[in-house]
């Protein structure tokens, strides 16, 4: 068992506002706790219509956003709806100096109300949080990352922070669900499209030009993904296929967000056995491996 | 002025904790706020074994409030006792801890288990969980095997017992009477109402399990009236719980009977709701010029109000479904 | 596209009619919609001789919900029969008429001057109101009770009776049964559920009468496990309510196992909901391709359902507080 | 009993938006009915701050506004709070053309919820909803009104309408509470404020004038009054002493607005005894004389 000072990093006059509480000495294995979360109000500072369907909100965070790691997310309370009472998670598409921003669906009443919302207007955060992605080590093997709809904004950090570049593939219905292309390649990764209804790229899922892709050569290459369960069930057969490690992010339902409600629990494997991991505070990311796609009976 | 009350034995600096299994053990919220600040932490239901939980999904939300069946997923006594016991043990308020069996024997085991761990500061019943097949609720609504449960818990333990009532009853007075009886110290009212959501474009119901408990905003004037209502029938102290989000939900219950509170469901939305709450409260003090805030316990001006109907006094076979 | 249902003789023209006493006796909506488009229209509880109610507040609005306790104010059953039902035997929709009494004797009188009425739809029988000290709740929290005023009122009128269940019990099984073997054709589910609310500043409960009845959306997930409880339980049909806004929330007591649904708090603040739960279950069925309401109903695809734990089979002692 | 056929009156293009049914035989005494109200999908034509504590909101509600008569009220369901169900009553200050106005002031979460929305929203509204003055005839009792707070709001349209002016005396208990002298001035009425801080007017009550004013001539007059429930009950105390009849008008908490509920009750005499009476129907109106200010033992 791991005993562990833990202390609030970047403690600066710019996160005045960001709430943390006094140093304490944990005795539980860091993995099990939320990560370096603070929570605060933030402001709206942006707030546009990106694609059809899709949303790009920016922040002033100055608590959250020094602390994002690739692969976590914040956890929106969406005020204007008190018969809603939960907060509402989004990966953390960007994290620049203060401010973080989010892209995000339209899908029911929190994000609606969320589009509603103006910049100027406040949003309390509470992030960062979760287990993000393991950076890719510049000696390490080739990253590949697959993304499907809002997978790209949670896959964003890792392909800008990750030391070494490689190849992005990303599938969606149609043209307008392919995000962000632009922003992977201007960072110097190769994009590779797919599209259910082949308007843009290849036609088909974007695990098979994937599949063609490994077929062609899979040594020393590692998957990182984001993406509907299916798409991410699909990776993880490649990748078990091929023998490649991978990490999936896996977005479950979410109420508290930072481990105490028991809500997202995913199983997983462990010696000997299984057991249910909590995806806002283990994960959302896990080692592809250890993902049991079935309750064992 | 004076914020300090006792529950029993247990003394509380004030009258906020929070609510089993909206706070995991504690440590979770420890980089948001203080928890040395609360009257005391309450964690998550444990009982003998690691328990797995239900399948997902585990909640949904719906109209001002939130349905759940997380099935008490728990590392067991042992697990916690590893886990979580070294970070609770430093904190300088008590740690209420939440208990559960399927069967008496496993209560009062638990309840012996934890009797041997120093620094406990007082063990909750939890008789009322509607989200498991066997036990749990059954203890809840019925008022012989409750206090039978609740007897079995008096005799393993000499630590502060607190029940928690079932809401789920024709009235909570026979329960809360023999819990009192049968040597408890104090009472929490309420758990989780036992309610159901579908979809209906899936034709499913929104949780996997089907049923589970109901909590949140919703659920608080039913909290209200079953404090009222157990306040005036025992003279154990009570924490009231249900829907609790402002200082002045907390003050209602309160004035209802209560005499200190917990924050639940809000922790999931608003993790520094009970520090609010406790900051709130001094102002509704100040403002109201009470320096003690025993004086607002029960101090509801109910016009003619008078004790309990007779048919609502004791464990009569109408709140036992056991047939002895 | 077939809308109409049976409730038991009563047919509906649709599944959707209103909740006693929040549609007053019809008439008042007569300008705001063509009462002739609902499956029924049921009326405020009428007994014997007039009731002058409760003082005021009366009610008290509480998040997403409403508390009353208006106490049953009513013209009685002479005062009724003279000033509205001129109006409403016109109407080409059954009228459900909603009454109640302090004493089994009084249920049954009153059933008999309505059976003497002509064109009466049915009876619905309010055992369950929380707002009177005598008589009303007791009889739905008492099952053997439930079983005498049932089969009273059935031996007093040949037209279709509708019991209607008190949510206040531990499970509505036992009380659902009672009412269908005494000859119940339909049972209600559900009324208020006891509540209380306080205001901090004056320290007075909100409500004059202390205690009221919860009701509107805050009470639909308790409302919608009640009605699959009993569905599973019963084979007469079931009016759900609870809550219902909107035809989302119809359609989800008509998969838990209603029959038909009936509005109520909802018509204080959205007079026209109990059309526009028609026209949106008309567009529901359309875009599910479904030509026959009966096929929502129950039908809620619920993993591993099976009847009800054997426990609750009967009206046990455990069910009725009276020693008899 | 009264049996009669009621229909839907001025019913014209512009009226498309408000939603009446068709004509029916009612047998029910008129009295007990909600008026001749509508509900209707009102647009915010202005909303302005008028004083320290009111705001005036103007709405567009060609259903509502040639049916008003004096005294009677709008219910409006604030949408912004989705949490707090029911609409919330205001007298109708003034009707013209195609729009109503309502005089408020902020006391609570539906105020203050209102006071937020801007002109080109829209708000649901149920009116003209109770029974209101009844207009002094031209050679009946003179006039004189008696206001607190927005009972002026409540009071205007008589003030208006009235086919013979008298004197209005108005109290509040500082000067930014005397709302609409000017528009009551302009309408040819005398007016009397009264504050009680004495910033304004004569100090005191509004009461104490009203009363020297009877007492210097009380002869073929007749009170017309709304405000806090003290001041009507003064005002039925100098109506009884100088034997002059009254019209008040008690605004009780309100749920329904419309007769079915029974929220509003007031206590009324009636031959040989009392009853239970809708202030949103058979009020918020009464005569003096029959109000009982408590109930029988
Ligand atoms: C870790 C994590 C990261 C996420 N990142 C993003 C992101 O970057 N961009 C983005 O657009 N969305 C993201 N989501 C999904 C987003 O949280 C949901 O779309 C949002 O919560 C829906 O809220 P709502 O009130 O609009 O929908 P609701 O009205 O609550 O539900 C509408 C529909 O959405 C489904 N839904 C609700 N919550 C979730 C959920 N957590 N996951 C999947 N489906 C859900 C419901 O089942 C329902 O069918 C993420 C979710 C998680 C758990
Ligand atoms: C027939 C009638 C006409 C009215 N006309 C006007 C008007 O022209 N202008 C105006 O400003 N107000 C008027 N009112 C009062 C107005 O309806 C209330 O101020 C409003 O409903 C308060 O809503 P809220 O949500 O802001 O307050 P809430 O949060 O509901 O309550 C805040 C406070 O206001 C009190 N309150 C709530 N409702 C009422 C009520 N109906 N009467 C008195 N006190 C209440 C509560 O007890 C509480 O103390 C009228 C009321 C009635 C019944
Ligand atoms: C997700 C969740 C888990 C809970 N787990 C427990 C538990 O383990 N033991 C217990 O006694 N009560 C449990 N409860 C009930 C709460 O302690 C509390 O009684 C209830 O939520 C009402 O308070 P609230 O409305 O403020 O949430 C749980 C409630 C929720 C929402
Ligand atoms: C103001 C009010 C009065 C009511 N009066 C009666 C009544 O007279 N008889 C009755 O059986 N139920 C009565 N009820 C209960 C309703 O019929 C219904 O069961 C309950 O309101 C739940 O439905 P809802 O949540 O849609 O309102 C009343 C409810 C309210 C809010
Ligand atoms: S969402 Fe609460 S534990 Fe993960
Ligand atoms: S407010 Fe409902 S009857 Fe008057």
């Amino acid at each position: 068992m791991l005993r562990l000072l833990l202390f609030c990093r970047g403690q600066s006059a710019r996160q005045a506002t960001a709430r943390a509480a006094p140093p304490l000495t944990l005795g539980v294995s860091p993995r099990m706790l939320p990560s370096t979360m603070v929570e605060e109000s933030t402001e709206i500072l942006a707030h546009e219509r990106v694609t059809e369907s899709y949303y790009l909100l920016t922040l002033r965070a100055p608590g959250i956003a020094p602390r994002v790691q690739p692969g976590q997310f914040a956890h929106l309370r969406i005020w204007s709806r008190p018969d809603a009472l939960l907060r509402r998670p989004f990966s953390i598409y960007q994290a620049r100096g203060d401010t973080i921003s989010i892209l995000y669906k339209v899908v029911g009443k929190g994000t609606a109300a969320l589009a509603r919302m103006q910049p100027g207007e406040r949003l309390d955060a509470l992030g960062p949080l979760g287990h993000g992605f393991a950076l890719p080590s510049p000696d390490g093997p080739e990253p590949i990352l697959v993304a499907g709809g809002y997978g790209m904004a949670a896959l964003y950090l890792l392909a800008e922070r990750s030391p070494r570049r490689g190849i992005v593939f990303v599938g969606g219905r149609r043209r307008t669900d392919i995000l962000c292309e632009a922003e992977f390649r201007a960072l110097g990764w190769e994009v590779r499209p797919a599209t259910e209804d082949g308007s843009y790229g290849v036609r088909g899922l974007v695990t098979e030009p994937l599949q063609v892709e490994l077929q062609r050569h899979a040594a020393h290459r590692k998957l990182y993904a984001c993406g509907p369960t299916p798409m991410l069930r699909a990776v993880a057969r490649l990748a078990e296929a091929f023998g490649l490690p991978a990490e999936l992010s896996l977005d479950e339902h979410m109420c508290c967000g930072m481990g105490v409600c028991l809500t997202c629990v995913v199983p997983v494997r462990t010696d000997g056995g299984w057991e249910y991991q909590r995806a806002c505070t283990e994960g959302p990311v896990f080692d592809a491996r250890q993902v049991l796609w079935e309750i064992p009976a | 002025m004076n914020l300090s009350v006792q529950l029993g034995p247990l003394r509380l600096q004030n009258p906020v904790t929070v609510a089993s299994g909206t706070f995991g053990y504690g440590v979770e919220y420890a980089r948001l706020l203080d928890l040395n600040q609360l009257g005391a932490v309450t964690v998550k239901g444990i009982c003998l074994r690691p328990v797995r939980g239900n399948p997902t999904p585990r909640t949904a939300e719906v109209t001002s409030g939130l349905l759940n069946a997380i099935g008490l997923q728990g590392p067991g006594v042992d697990g916690f006792i590893r886990q979580y016991w070294p970070f609770l043990r430093q904190l300088r308020v008590p740690t209420i801890i939440n208990i559960w069996g399927t069967t008496i024997e496993e209560y009062a085991e638990v309840a012996r288990r934890f009797d041997q761990l120093e620094g406990v500061g007082a063990l909750e019943l939890n008789v009322s969980c509607p989200n498991i097949k066997e036990g749990g609720a059954q203890f809840g609504t019925d008022c012989r095997l409750l206090a039978r449960v609740v007897a079995a818990c008096r005799k393993a333990t000499r630590l502060p017992l607190i029940t928690k009532l079932s809401p789920n009853v024709v009235s909570i007075v026979p329960y809360a009477r023999a819990a009192e009886q049968e040597g408890s110290d104090a009472l929490s009212i309420m758990n989780s109402y036992p309610a159901m959501a579908i979809d209906i474009e899936t034709r499913r119901p929104r949780l996997a399990n089907g049923v589970g408990g109901l909590t949140g905003p919703c659920i608080k004037p039913i909290a209200i009236k079953l404090v009222y209502d157990a306040a005036r029938a025992v003279r154990i102290p009570i924490i009231g719980m249900g829907g609790i989000q402002s200082a002045e939900d907390a003050i209602e219950f309160l004035l209802a009977g209560a005499t200190a509170v917990a924050v639940g469901t809000a922790n999931f939305y608003a993790p520094r709701t009970a520090l609010e709450v406790i900051e709130g409260l001094q102002r509704y003090m100040q403002r109201h010029g009470l320096t003690d805030v025993r004086d607002l316990i029960g101090r509801v001006d109910m016009p003619g109000a008078a004790g309990p109907a007779a048919s609502e006094n004791t464990c009569t076979p109408a709140e036992s479904r056991m047939q002895q």
